[in-house]
């Protein structure tokens, strides 16, 4: 549902009003159908509490968890930052607008904190952005891959993530071609 | 000599007679399977797929005999005979004709009783001995259930027992009549109450649907014969079927008045060579119809019903059969005692039980139709093509 | 040097080789088992209208008492030492379908980085199926192409 | 149910701190007959209880949003498909939604009411499959080969609709792929007046079942918060009494018109949010696809299919958070693009059944063998939306 105008500047008032500008916030309404509140990483905690339990917002439904690596080789006027980005999606549960977090990192060593005890299911959308972009969450419960085996190397999602030539002593490309005989 | 030859040549026929059929009943009971499911099942071996089974079992045979390497080897390899033992050894004293029966023992009951815990030991030490923890906790669950539920079975036997005065299955059959008002079942409500608690306690110790949960294939994979393949799983396979055809005669000897097809069996018959041979066929065959009738209804309850949880089967045999069981085995002592034999009170109860029963059956297929005709939901294209 | 290189065609081995070849082709028990798009097809193999039983096909939930594994779906590498012990759980004789694109050579996800590109590099494969997903008539097919395969084998002199 | 006998039912059967026994490690899946598809569990059970659970995923993780990065927009639409291959044209269509609110393309009014054909019959389909495999995993096989059979009639409608069976890859941007003819809607019609009995009919064939019920009452419940701290959504967060469905909160096509109810579940066996809620709901919500679909019958008009669109789409340059109703909940695109090439930058896609599977942990504690298979079932979890 879209998000009402009004509801931004009000968000971004309570955003400064509560934290006395410690917050670095800033509201874009991009092309996405949901306000976008970009924030500084280390913030991260501060801003989903007062996201969640703040009784005029009540954005208790974590929609999901989204990152992207934006890498050198892609770099352009519109992803002008070297790093990762991290996408927060929050819904109301009585309306079900919503609301989207959005925060960077850096390309070396991304950290963030992590926001598992507000959410059931944030461990796992967690788990799913360390296992296949790397991102390491600060104080998580449990911080395991959960997609890719776990002796696996690299994380596939980085824009450089090379894949070797064999798996396991399973090759990773098809040498020959089918060699299929029909039976009569 | 001769005579043990003879015994060996009889119990050999016996053997082979039982596999057959119960090889038989797997594709009968995959064609009715087949035909509740709208599918067809089997039917591309033999005229209808009748000689399924024999494929299936020469293929068995051909299979690797596989011993898991930490499995215990020497119960693992017993098990699945110490199964197939108990099924068979319970048809031995269970008459199929006035003379088709393997021997006429005076403790007949108890014989069949204490056999049926054979499949128990073999059930438990084939899950112990695999090393699989699913077939481990199939093995327990059926431990747990098989002996639970003879104690409402023998409750139930205990009425056929008192009603009868004989532990003896021939004379058992004899004390019943050929209709069915002198058919146990229909003599007296404790006999009916105890029919019913015999047939569930029966359905779960064979295993079957609702109460298969040692060999549940969504939660234990396949239970107890996880780890079983090629011949020694074809042993487990024909002691499911065989019991089938157990459960089946039991319940038809006990409760439903055995071989006796319209006919009186006098004294006079048990002279040898008096007794009419078209009479033994025709009361085989009355014997087999009864059977049939029986499994068919297992079958049906099989590919209908889900099956039950662990605790709620428990709950079943414990909380309910077992009190409705001793409340029966005490209610048919009363009965026996204040009402005698062919005195009217006895006539009358016979007569409307059966009457009852007749129509408890004419409403079934009442309501079935009715269903039918209010659903019409008719099946939007013909499968069967 | 076999001895059965000297005899001559045995009238007696053959045909009961043949029987032996009947009773296989005809009780294919095949494992319950899906990885993905095509195990939905799998399933209504074994539904109203194909009907796989009909071939004498019952499907077994442990892979000791199958004949006959259908590798229904894409194969990732997490996946891939799992279905080779399931392959090798299996008792001899036993047979592979390969179904659908995704099993024969990694398909529509040639390019990922976590499939296995074809079944085939990890276990022997006896008949592929191509398709994505096949329809239940074509994987009735393959189970009579691999019918015909078994009736050709000579189990006794292998 | 007085008050009494209802307490003794919720309290969990045994406390874990009771157990003493030792506890065994099993494995469950990823090939187990009912896992429906590669999804494993280890539980630790003591004797049927279970006192720990852990989930493992991944083994059909197929590196779908990674291929997205190497291919066109309109490429990347098969692969969509395969997201959840029960309920395809819903995936294709959340997708197909995402790109043209980006990139501002029109979609003519018929092939929006042709999308929301396939969409409806799909979520029937999907939902067949979850309320047959329950009865299949609780024991009773039949009731799955019913709806098998059900969704054969339907495949054969989809395949005229699109030209396949499944993984339909019907929608294209701006458009649909094919049009059909008056006598396909003749045919749903028809369909739709046996499905109708049908639904009926399978409704008193298990939901009328005293084992069923017993089996599945007060078994996993899930509270409405409970649900919404697990991202639950569709059918599943509905079941736990909280009537939120993205058709009719954020609608798109044509859903604003459409009159439906929503169902949520009331407990009417049990407890709001367990087992039999989930079973009911999906009954339920299949009746309301049947009626949308009469609706949109009574609405399809003539006209065109396709509207144009650039053969090499390339779209502006940002992002777009884009959610749609599948058949097994929220399911959102998040997409990524850089303004210059012709492919996306990220796609990052919600599932339904990713946010189902993370309440697992926590809901087999304490639960029977037999009931971790009877949640697990009738959460409808399809393994590929939970590994992509």
């Amino acid at each position: 549902m879209n998000f009402p105008a009004a509801h931004l500047e009000k968000l971004a008032k309570l955003v400064d009003s509560v934290y006395n500008g410690a917050v670095s916030s800033e509201i874009v309404q991009a092309d996405t159908k949901i306000p976008v509140l970009k924030i500084n990483s280390r913030d991260i905690r501060k801003v989903v509490e007062l996201v969640v339990h703040h009784k005029d917002l009540g954005f208790t439904y974590l929609n999901t968890i989204s990152g992207t690596h934006l890498a050198e080789t892609r770099e352009d006027e519109s992803l002008d930052l070297k790093g990762f980005e991290m996408f927060y999606v929050f819904s109301n549960s009585q309306d079900f607008s919503s609301l989207a977090i959005k925060t960077t990192l850096p390309e070396n060593n991304p950290e963030i904190d992590t926001i598992d005890d507000f959410s059931g299911s944030a461990n796992w959308f967690e788990r799913e952005i360390f296992d296949l972009l790397g991102v390491n969450f600060k104080n998580s419960q449990d911080l395991r891959r959960i997609m890719l085996p776990p002796d696996w190397e690299g994380h596939p999602l980085r824009k450089d993530f090379k894949e070797g030539s064999h798996y396991n002593g399973i090759p990773t490309t098809r040498s020959s071609e089918l060699e299929a005989i029909r039976i009569e | 000599m001769t005579q043990f030859i003879y015994m060996f040549i009889f119990a050999v026929i016996y053997l082979l007679s039982i596999a057959v059929a119960a090889g038989f009943l797997t594709v009968v009971e995959r064609r009715i399977a087949g035909r509740m499911q709208s599918r067809i099942g089997p039917n591309r071996v033999g005229p209808q797929g009748i000689v399924q089974w024999i494929a299936d079992a020469v293929k068995a045979l051909q299979k690797e005999d596989i011993i898991p390497t930490d499995a215990h080897s020497f119960l693992f390899k017993i098990a699945p005979y110490l199964v197939f033992m108990g099924v068979f050894l319970t048809l031995v004293p269970i008459p199929f004709g006035a003379y088709t029966l393997m021997e006429n023992l005076d403790t007949g009951i108890f014989y069949v009783l204490a056999m049926a815990s054979f499949v128990v030991i073999g059930v438990m030490m084939g899950g112990w001995a695999s090393n699989n923890k699913w077939s481990l906790l199939g093995g327990m669950r059926s431990a747990a259930q098989m002996i639970s539920y003879e104690v409402p079975a023998a409750l139930a036997v205990f009425v056929v027992v008192v009603m009868a005065g004989t532990l003896n299955f021939q004379k058992i059959v004899f004390s019943q009549g050929a209709s069915p008002v002198d058919w146990y079942v229909f003599r007296n409500p404790f006999a009916f109450i105890a029919f019913n608690i015999f047939f569930i306690a029966a359905l779960a110790e064979g295993n079957r649907v609702p109460f298969d949960i040692p060999e549940a294939e969504s939660e234990l994979v396949s239970g107890y014969n996880t780890e079983y393949s090629g011949m020694r799983f074809l042993f487990f396979f024909l002691a499911e079927w065989g019991n089938l055809v157990v459960i089946g005669a039991l319940v038809s000897t006990l409760f439903f008045g055995g071989w006796n097809f319209w006919f009186e069996y006098t004294l006079e018959f048990s002279v040898p060579g008096r007794y009419p041979i078209r009479f033994e066929v025709l009361g085989f065959l009355w014997f087999l119809f009864k059977v049939s009738i029986f499994v068919f209804i297992i079958i049906w309850i099989r590919w209908t019903l889900p099956r039950l949880r662990i605790d709620q089967l428990m709950d079943i045999c414990w909380k309910y059969m077992v009190p409705i069981g001793l409340f029966a085995s005490i209610g048919i002592l009363l009965w026996m005692y204040f009402v005698p034999e062919k005195s009217l009170a006895d006539t009358i109860m016979r007569y409307s039980m059966t009457s009852f029963g007749g129509l408890t059956i004419l409403y079934f297929f009442y309501r079935v139709f009715q269903n039918l005709r209010v659903t019409k939901a008719k099946i939007y294209a013909n499968p069967f093509v | 040097m076999s001895l059965y290189h000297e005899m001559p065609e045995n009238i007696f081995v053959t045909s009961v080789d043949q029987l032996l070849g009947w009773s296989r082709k005809h009780s294919l028990w095949w494992l319950l088992f899906g990885l993905a798009c095509c195990s939905i097809e799998l399933m209504h193999t074994g539904g109203p209208r194909a009907d796989i039983e009909r071939f004498g096909s019952a499907p077994r939930g442990t892979p000791r008492q199958a004949d006959l594994i259908i590798i229904a779906g894409t194969l990732t590498y997490k996946m891939a030492s799992r279905l080779k012990l399931l392959y090798e759980q299996m008792a001899e004789p036993k047979y592979v379908i390969s179904m659908g694109s995704c099993s024969n050579c990694g398909g529509l996800f040639d390019k990922a980085y976590s499939v296995v590109k074809g079944v085939d590099q990890i276990m022997p494969v006896d008949v592929y199926l191509p398709g994505c997903p096949p329809r239940p008539e074509a994987l009735l097919e393959a189970l009579v192409i691999l019918q015909k395969k078994i009736q050709k084998e000579k189990y006794l002199r292998k | 149910m007085t008050s009494a006998t209802r307490e003794k039912e919720l309290k969990p059967r045994v406390e874990i701190t009771q157990i003493s026994g030792t506890e065994i490690e099993v494995n469950m899946g990823p090939h187990h007959p009912s896992t429906h598809g590669v999804i494993r569990f280890i539980l630790f059970i003591d004797g049927e209880i279970v006192v720990r659970a852990v989930p493992d995923v991944g083994y059909l993780h197929r590196s779908i949003e990674k291929i997205a990065e190497s291919m066109p927009y309109s490429f990347f639409m098969p692969y969509t498909d395969r997201v959840d291959y029960v309920a395809a044209i819903n995936c294709n269509l959340g997708y197909a939604l995402a790109i043209e609110a980006m990139g501002g393309l029109e979609v003519p009014e018929r092939a929006t009411w042709l999308r929301m054909i396939g969409v409806e019959l799909n979520r029937i389909m999907s939902h067949l499959v979850g309320v047959g495999a329950l009865p299949l995993d609780l024991g009773a096989f039949t009731p799955f080969v019913h709806a098998l059979r059900e969704r054969e009639h339907m495949m054969d409608l989809l395949e005229i609709l699109t030209g396949t069976r499944m993984n339909n890859n019907y929608i294209r941007f701006g458009g649909v792929c094919q049009d059909v003819d008056d006598e396909f809607l003749k045919k749903l019609e028809k369909y739709l007046d046996h499905f109708v009995l049908f639904l009926e009919e399978y409704d008193r064939l298990i939901g009328t079942n005293k084992i069923f019920i017993e089996r599945l009452k007060n078994v996993g419940i899930v509270s409405g918060e409970k649900a919404l701290s697990y991202s639950f959504s569709g059918p599943n967060l509905r079941a736990s009494g909280i009537g939120l469905d993205l058709r009719k909160v954020d609608p798109y096509c044509f859903y604003n018109d459409m009159k439906f109810d929503v169902p949520v579940g009331k407990g009417i066996k049990g407890t709001v949010g367990d087992s039999f809620d989930r079973y009911i709901v999906r009954i339920e919500e299949m009746a309301e696809c049947e009626k949308i679909l009469r609706q949109i019958l009574s609405k399809i008009k003539e006209g065109p299919i396709q509207s144009k669109v650039p053969k090499k789409l390339v779209l502006p340059a940002g992002e777009a958070y884009h959610h749609t109703e599948s058949a097994r909940g929220e399911l959102g695109y998040h997409i990524i693009s850089d303004g210059k090439s012709a492919s996306p930058y990220r796609i990052k896609i919600r599932t339904g059944s990713f946010a189902s599977m993370t309440s697992l942990a926590e809901i087999f504690k304490g639960m029977m063998v037999a009931d971790v298979i009877a949640y697990f079932a009738s959460l409808d979890i399809v393994a590929p939306e939970v590994d992509r």
